[in-house]
C-alpha cells in the first residue's frame, strides 16, 4: 500500500514536469528519506518559464476562425458594457453593496472561455467574478438581476455582484474571502480527476491573494496530488491600494511555482490571443494530471470597488495603461487583418449595448425575493427547524 | 447487537457507507498509511486503496477548502481532522464556505460533506490541545453539528451525516474512542439528525449533557439515586439542529434543569439550551437553570488542575440539588 | 466636548495613545498609504511615519501572529482587521496564542495587544461580509472583548484597550463610522472595561443591547415611550468581562428583560445573558426573558432580505409587549 | 511618504541578496508596476545555495575553544540524558500527555546555543522543545518538574512538555499548533527591529510545518519588512508518519526561499559544527536586518511522540541513521583531535546523568499546583471576574 500511495503522490511528475527547477531533487535527498549526508558543495536551482507576450500570435495558428475571433470581440465587449451600465446603475442605487469592475482584464476571461470546454471544465474565482461569468455564458439578465437583488438573478438574489454562480456552466463562484476559494478550486480538480471525466478546473485569484497561506496549500495539494488544476493570478498589479511590490517580497509572482514542483507561464493579460494560447497550452497540461500555475499580467482600469479615491496611482500610470486596453488591442487586429470592419465592429457594439439594456429592464421588472425565501438555499432539506426566538 | 469500541463503530459507519457509495473518500492527516492517529481508520487504505482513503499533507485549510470543493464537484467527502482544535487554521473554509456558498448560490449547490475528529478536552495536554468547538460551529446556519456520547449513536449518527446532503461537524472525542458499548448491526442503521435520547427516566430533576458529560450526568444520576432524588437524563446528541422539545417534556415533569456541558461556559450550548428552555417552559420552572461546565479559564497541564477544570459528578449532583432547594 | 465622528473618536484614541507610548504601533491592510479602508486610521500615517503605521499584504494569520510575536517582544500592537470577517483566516493567532500564551507559560509573559476592526452585518454584503463574531471571540477565557456604540465609549474605552496588557478584541461597524456624537475631550479620557451604561432609565422592562443593536433599543424605546411603556435601555459596551450585575439590579426593578443582539442567535452573546440573568434574578422576572437577534440564516444580499434579516425595532417593540403580557 | 513607505519595505535588500533568484525581476517587472508588456522571451531563474556539510568544519576556524567544545558536548548529552530519562519517568507515569522527545537533533540546539547571544535573542519553537530549552540554559529541574506538573515547572505546571516558556533566556516556547507560532517569532524579530537593540529571532519548525499556509504568511512578512529573522526548518525526514516526498510537492524545503526572495542554505544537521557554522552565519546576516532560510536535516530517533509504532519507517534506515549520531560524532571529533579522552568524556556524561537525577527528585518533591493557582495567569489583573456559574 505505501508504495502505492507514494505512486499515486509521486507518479508521471518526473515525466510530465517541464520548465521547472526539480532537477537537483536527486542532489540534494538520496534514496529513501534523504541521508542529511548527502549534500553537494553547493546547490544550484535553475527554472525556465514561458512568457506569451502581445502581438505574438496569429488567430488561425491557433486554431480559431475568422468567426470564433469576432464572438470572441463580442463577448469582451459585453463584458465591457454589462459593466458600464452597471457602475451607472450602482449610482442610481439600483444596486448596493460592493461592486467590483473587471474591466480592463476582459482578455483573459475571453481567453479562457474560448480554451476550456463549458460544461465539462470547472472555473472558480473571487469576487471580481461579472467577466468570467459572462465570457462562460451566464446570462447577462440574470446577473444583472443579481446585482439588482431581484428573484431571477443567478443566486436568487442571495448573492449579489461578489457571488455569480452558475452549475449549469460550472461556474463554481463568485468569492468574498481573498484567497479562501482556491482550495475549494484545487478540490473541483480533485473531483473531475475522481470521477475520471476529464475535466479540469481553472481557479482564478488576484496578485493580492497569492499573500495568503491558503494559495501556498492549495498549490502544494495540487502539485502532490497531481491534479487537473491550473491556479491563473489576475495580477493587475493592485491588491486595493497595494501594488504588489510592497505586498509581495517576490513580485515576480510566478516565481511561487519553484516552491511546488510546478511548470508556470508569464502572460501579456491584455492580449486576448495571448491569453488564449496560454490557456490552450495549460489546459492540455491539466488534462493530463499536471497542475500549473499562470501568472496574468493585466491591468485594472477602475478603482478597486465603487468608493476608491484611487491615489496609489498617478493619472499617467492610466493613461498609459490605456494603451493596452485588450478590447481596442483586438479590435485593431480584426480591422488590420481585414477580419471585420469598422462598421461591422461598430453594429457588434449596438447590439451589445442593446442587450445590456435589456437586462437592465429585466432587472428592474424581475420581483425582489418574497420574504419567505430568506429561509430557503440554507440547508437542502425545507423542514429545517431554525431558531425563531 | 455486537460489542464494538467507539472508533470501531465509526469505523464501521464510514466503510458501509463506502461500500454503497463510490463517491465518499476519507481524507486528513495520517489516515492511510499510519491507520489514523488515533486508529479509527484501522485498515481502511488497505480495504478501499489510495484513491479513497487519502493522507495529508498539515494544510487543515487547504484540505479542508479541498474537500469543500470536491463535494461541490459531485463526491462526499469525510475530512477527518485530527483533533479539532486544528480546525481553526482551517475554520474558514467551514464557516464562509462549507456554510455558506448553497445560500448566497441561491441553492444551486449542495455540499455533502463531514468534517470529523475528536472535540474538547483530552486530558493533561495544555490549553491548546483541549478546545470544545460545538458552539462556535452550532452558531453557523448552515451547517449541522453533531456529538454522540456511546458507539451505537455514533455509527447511526455518522452514517445519516455521511448521507446528509448538508454540511456537518461530526464530534467524538479521544478519550471515547476506547469505549465500548452495544452497537446495533441491523443492516442499515441509520439514526435521525435532531432527536435526542432520554437516556435515563426520572421525574424529579432533568440533566441535559452531550459526548462525554453524558458519562459525568450518568454518574450524577447514579449519585442522586442514592439519595433518592430521581434525575431524568436526556443526550442531545445532536447540537444543531438542537432537540428542545424534548428537553421542554421533560422540564414539564421535572421543573428543574441542569446542564452539564464541559465547554467553557461564555456562549456555549449550555447558554442557547437555558434562553430556549426559560423562554419555551418558563411557567415549568421550579427553580433558576443551573450548569456545570469547564472552569472559565484555558485547559491547565498539570493532572490535579485539569481536573479540576472539567465538569465533575459532584458538581452536576450539587446543581441538582441547588435546582431541588436540597441544599 | 467636541462633536466627532466614529471613526474620528477611534483615531483620536489611538493617535493619543501612540503620542503617548512609542512602543504602540498600527499594522493592518491599508491602514498607512490608503489612510485605512474606511479611513480610520487617516492621517496617521503622515504623523507617525512608515516605522508605526505599517501596511501589510492580506495575510491576517501572518500579521495576526505578527502582532502576537511583537507584544511579547515587548511592544504594544495594534492590529486591524480590514473586517472581521477576514479575522477568520487568522483566528488561530488570536484563541491559540493571544489568549492562551501567558497562560502556558505560567504567567511568564504579557500580552498587550488590540485587534480592531468593523464586525457584524454592514448591509448588501452577503453571507461571508456580515458576520457577527463577539459571541465567539467572547468564549475564550484570555481575551477581553469590547464593542462599543457610540463615539464617546468608542474612543474612552479603545484608550483603555490600548493600555491594557490583556489581548483585547475591539469591534466596530461599518455602518457607525460616520455616526457623530460628543466626545470627552478630557485631557486622558479612558473608560472602565467591563461597566455597562445604563444608556435610558425606565421601570417596566429592561433592554440590554451592544453595538448597533443599541439604536435599535433606543428607537424601540421610544415607540414604547410613545404607548406609555417605560423601557431601560443598557448598553454593556464589554462583552467580556460582561457587566451582568447592572443588568440583575435593572431587572429587579422591571422584573422583564430583552436582549438585541445582531448576531445569529445560536449561542450568542443574547444566550449567556439570558443564562446568567435567570440564574441571579430568577425570583424576579415574572416573565421569560425574550431575545431579538438576525435570522437563523446566512445574511443575503437583497435589500428587502437583509432589512427583514437584521434586528428592528418593530420586533424588539413586540418582545417588550411579550414580556409585558401586553400583547 | 508613499516612496518612503517602500523603502522600508525594499530598501538594502538588493544590497543584502546573496544565493537569491532575484536578478530576473527587473527583467519581468518594467519600472513601477511592470507594464505587462515588457516580457522577455523567455524567463530563466537561477539560484545557488549554500551547504553546510559533516566532518567539514574545524572549531579553531570557527573560533571555538577546546573548553567550549567540551561544554557542547555536556550540553548536547545533558538534552540526551534528560529526554532518555524523562521517557522512563513517562513509562512510570509521572508525566502524561505528549512527550514529544528531540533525541537525534541535539546537535541543532547546541549549535544554535553557542552561536546566539542568549538573554539578547529570541528562540521560538514548536512542541519538540525540551532540547533547545535545556541548550539555552533552562534548568533541567524546572524542566522536569513542568513535565510533571509540578509548581516549580517552568510553567507553574500549566504548560506541559509541549510549553516550555523562559522570558530571562528569551525563549518563548513551546508551541502546539503546527505553524502556528511561526509567524509569532517573525513578531519577535519585528519587535528587536523596531526597538533597535540588536537583537535575532530564531524561529524553529518541522518539515511538516511547512506544509502550513502560515509559514508561507510569515516567510514573506519576514522578507518585505526585512526582518532580523532566521527560520529554521527541523527536517527530521517525518511529520509523524508522513515522510516529507509524501507531503511536501518539493521535498527539497530549502527551495522555498526562493518564494520569498531570501538567501538560503542547507546544513547537515547530525553534525554539531556545521550547525553552529550555518547558524553563525544566518545569525550575521539576521543582524544586519537580512532575513534567511536555513533547512537542517536530521532525523529523529524515537517515536514521533510516546506512542507511536513507526510502522512507516524500516529497522535498517533507522539503524544507517545511528552512524549520524550527533553526540557519538561530536565524541570522535573530540577524541580523535585530542581536545578530550574517552575518560573526560565518561565522567561528563555521568555527571549529567547525576544532574538528571536530582531533577527527577526535585519534580518528586515539588508540590502539585494549588487549585486557586487556576484562575491565575489567564489575565494580567487578580480581579478579572471570572464566570463561576
Ligand atoms: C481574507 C480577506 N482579507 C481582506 C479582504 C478585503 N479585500 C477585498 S478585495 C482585497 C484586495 C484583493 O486584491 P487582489 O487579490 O489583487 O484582487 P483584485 O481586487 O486586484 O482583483 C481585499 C484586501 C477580504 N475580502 N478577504
Ligand atoms: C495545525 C495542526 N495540525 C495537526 C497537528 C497534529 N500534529 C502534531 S505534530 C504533527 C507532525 C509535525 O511534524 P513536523 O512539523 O515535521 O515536526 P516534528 O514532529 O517532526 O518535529 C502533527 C500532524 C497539530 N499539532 N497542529
Ligand atoms: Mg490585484
Ligand atoms: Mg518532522
Amino acid at each position: 500500500m505505501a508504495s502505492e500511495t507514494k505512486n499515486r503522490n509521486k507518479g508521471k511528475r518526473s515525466a510530465a514536469r517541464v520548465n521547472v527547477a526539480g532537477e537537483e531533487n536527486v542532489a540534494t535527498r538520496a534514496a529513501g528519506n534523504g541521508s542529511p549526508i548527502a549534500l553537494p558543495d553547493v546547490v544550484e536551482v535553475k527554472a525556465t518559464f514561458k512568457t506569451y507576450q502581445a502581438e505574438n500570435y496569429d488567430h488561425k495558428k491557433l486554431g480559431l476562425t475568422d468567426e470564433q475571433l469576432v464572438d470572441m470581440y463580442r463577448n469582451m465587449l459585453l463584458q465591457r458594457r454589462f459593466e458600464e451600465r452597471a457602475a451607472q446603475m450602482y449610482g442610481k442605487q439600483k444596486i448596493a453593496g460592493f461592486l467590483h469592475l473587471y474591466i480592463g482584464e476582459e482578455a483573459i476571461s475571453t481567453g479562457t472561455a474560448w480554451a476550456m470546454k463549458i460544461g465539462l471544465d470547472s472555473v472558480i474565482t473571487g469576487y471580481r467574478d461579472h467577466g468570467i461569468a459572462l465570457a462562460m455564458g451566464v446570462s447577462p439578465n440574470a446577473g444583472m438581476a443579481e446585482l439588482f437583488g431581484k428573484i431571477d438573478g443567478t443566486s436568487r438574489g442571495k448573492g449579489g455582484s461578489m457571488h455569480f454562480f452558475s452549475a449549469e456552466k460550472r461556474m463554481y463562484g463568485g468569492h468574498g474571502i481573498v484567497g479562501g476559494h482556491i482550495a475549494v478550486g484545487v478540490g473541483l480538480a480533485f473531483a473531475h480527476k475522481y470521477k475520471e471525466d476529464g475535466g479540469v478546473c481553472m481557479t482564478f485569484f488576484g496578485d493580492g491573494a497569492v499573500n495568503q497561506g491558503s494559495f501556498h496549500e492549495a498549490a502544494n495539494l495540487a502539485s502532490l496530488y497531481e491534479l487537473p488544476a491550473i491556479l491563473i493570478i489576475e495580477n493587475n498589479q493592485y491588491a486595493m491600494g497595494t501594488s504588489v511590490d510592497r505586498a509581495a517580497a517576490e513580485p515576480d509572482l510566478f516565481k511561487q511555482a519553484l516552491g511546488y514542483n510546478i511548470p508556470a507561464s508569464v502572460v501579456n493579460g491584455m492580449d486576448m490571443l495571448a491569453c488564449y494560447a496560454a490557456m490552450k497550452d495549460h489546459i492540455a497540461l491539466a488534462r493530463d494530471n499536471q497542475p500549473s500555475l499562470i501568472e496574468m499580467r493585466t491591468y485594472r482600469y477602475r478603482g478597486h470597488s465603487m468608493s476608491d479615491p484611487q491615489k496609489y496611482r498617478t493619472k499617467e500610470e492610466m493613461e498609459a495603461k490605456k494603451h493596452d486596453d485588450p478590447i481596442i488591442r483586438l479590435k485593431a487586429y480584426l480591422v488590420n487583418n481585414k477580419i471585420s470592419g469598422n462598421e461591422e465592429l461598430d453594429r457588434i457594439d449596438d447590439e451589445v449595448k442593446q442587450e445590456v439594456m435589456e437586462a437592465v429592464d429585466f432587472a428592474e421588472k424581475s420581483p425582489v425575493p418574497p420574504l419567505e425565501t430568506i429561509y430557503e438555499d440554507v440547508y437542502v432539506e425545507n423542514d429545517y427547524p431554525f431558531l425563531t426566538d | 447487537m455486537a460489542e464494538l469500541q467507539f472508533r470501531e463503530a465509526l469505523r464501521a459507519a464510514m466503510v458501509e457507507e463506502m461500500e454503497r457509495d463510490e463517491t465518499i473518500f476519507l481524507m486528513g492527516e495520517e489516515v492511510a498509511e499510519y491507520n489514523g492517529a488515533y486508529k479509527v481508520s484501522e485498515g481502511m487504505l488497505d480495504q478501499f486503496g489510495p484513491k479513497r482513503v487519502i493522507d495529508t499533507p498539515i494544510s487543515e485549510s487547504g484540505f479542508g477548502g479541498l474537500g469543500v470543493g470536491a463535494a461541490l464537484g459531485g463526491l462526499r467527502p469525510i475530512i477527518e481532522f485530527m483533533t479539532f482544535n486544528f480546525s481553526f487554521v482551517g475554520i474558514d473554509q467551514i464557516i464562509n464556505n462549507a456554510a455558506k456558498i448553497r445560500y448566497m448560490s441561491g441553492g444551486q449547490f449542495k455540499i455533502p460533506i463531514v468534517f470529523r475528529g475528536p472535540n474538547g478536552a483530552a486530558g493533561q495536554l495544555g490549553a491548546t490541545h483541549n478546545t470544545s468547538t460545538e458552539a462556535l460551529y452550532a452558531y453557523f446556519p448552515g451547517l449541522k453539528v453533531i456529538a454522540p456520547s456511546n458507539p451505537d449513536d455514533a455509527k447511526g449518527l455518522l452514517k445519516s451525516a455521511i448521507r446528509d446532503d448538508n454540511p456537518v461537524i461530526f464530534l467524538e472525542s479521544e478519550v471515547m474512542y476506547s469505549l465500548t458499548g452495544e452497537v446495533s448491526d441491523e443492516a442499515d442503521y441509520t439514526l435521525p439528525i435532531g432527536k435526542a435520547r432520554i437516556a435515563r427516566e426520572g421525574d424529579d430533576v432533568t440533566i441535559v449533557a452531550h459526548s462525554k458529560s453524558y458519562w459525568v450526568a450518568l454518574k450524577a444520576a447514579d449519585e442522586l439515586a442514592s439519595e433518592g432524588i430521581s434525575a431524568e437524563v436526556i443526550d442531545p446528541r445532536t447540537i444543531r439542529p438542537f432537540d428542545f422539545d424534548t428537553v421542554v417534556d421533560s422540564v414539564k415533569k421535572t421543573n428543574r434543569l441542569v446542564i452539564i456541558d464541559e465547554s467553557n461556559p461564555f456562549a456555549s450550548v449550555s447558554s442557547e439550551v437555558a434562553f430556549q428552555i426559560q423562554a419555551r417552559a418558563f411557567d415549568y420552572l421550579d427553580a433558576p437553570i443551573q450548569r456545570v461546565t469547564a472552569k472559565d479559564v484555558p485547559a491547565p497541564y498539570a493532572k490535579n488542575l485539569i481536573e479540576y477544570y472539567m465538569p465533575r459528578a459532584e458538581e452536576a449532583v450539587d446543581a441538582c440539588k441547588r435546582v431541588l432547594y436540597a441544599k
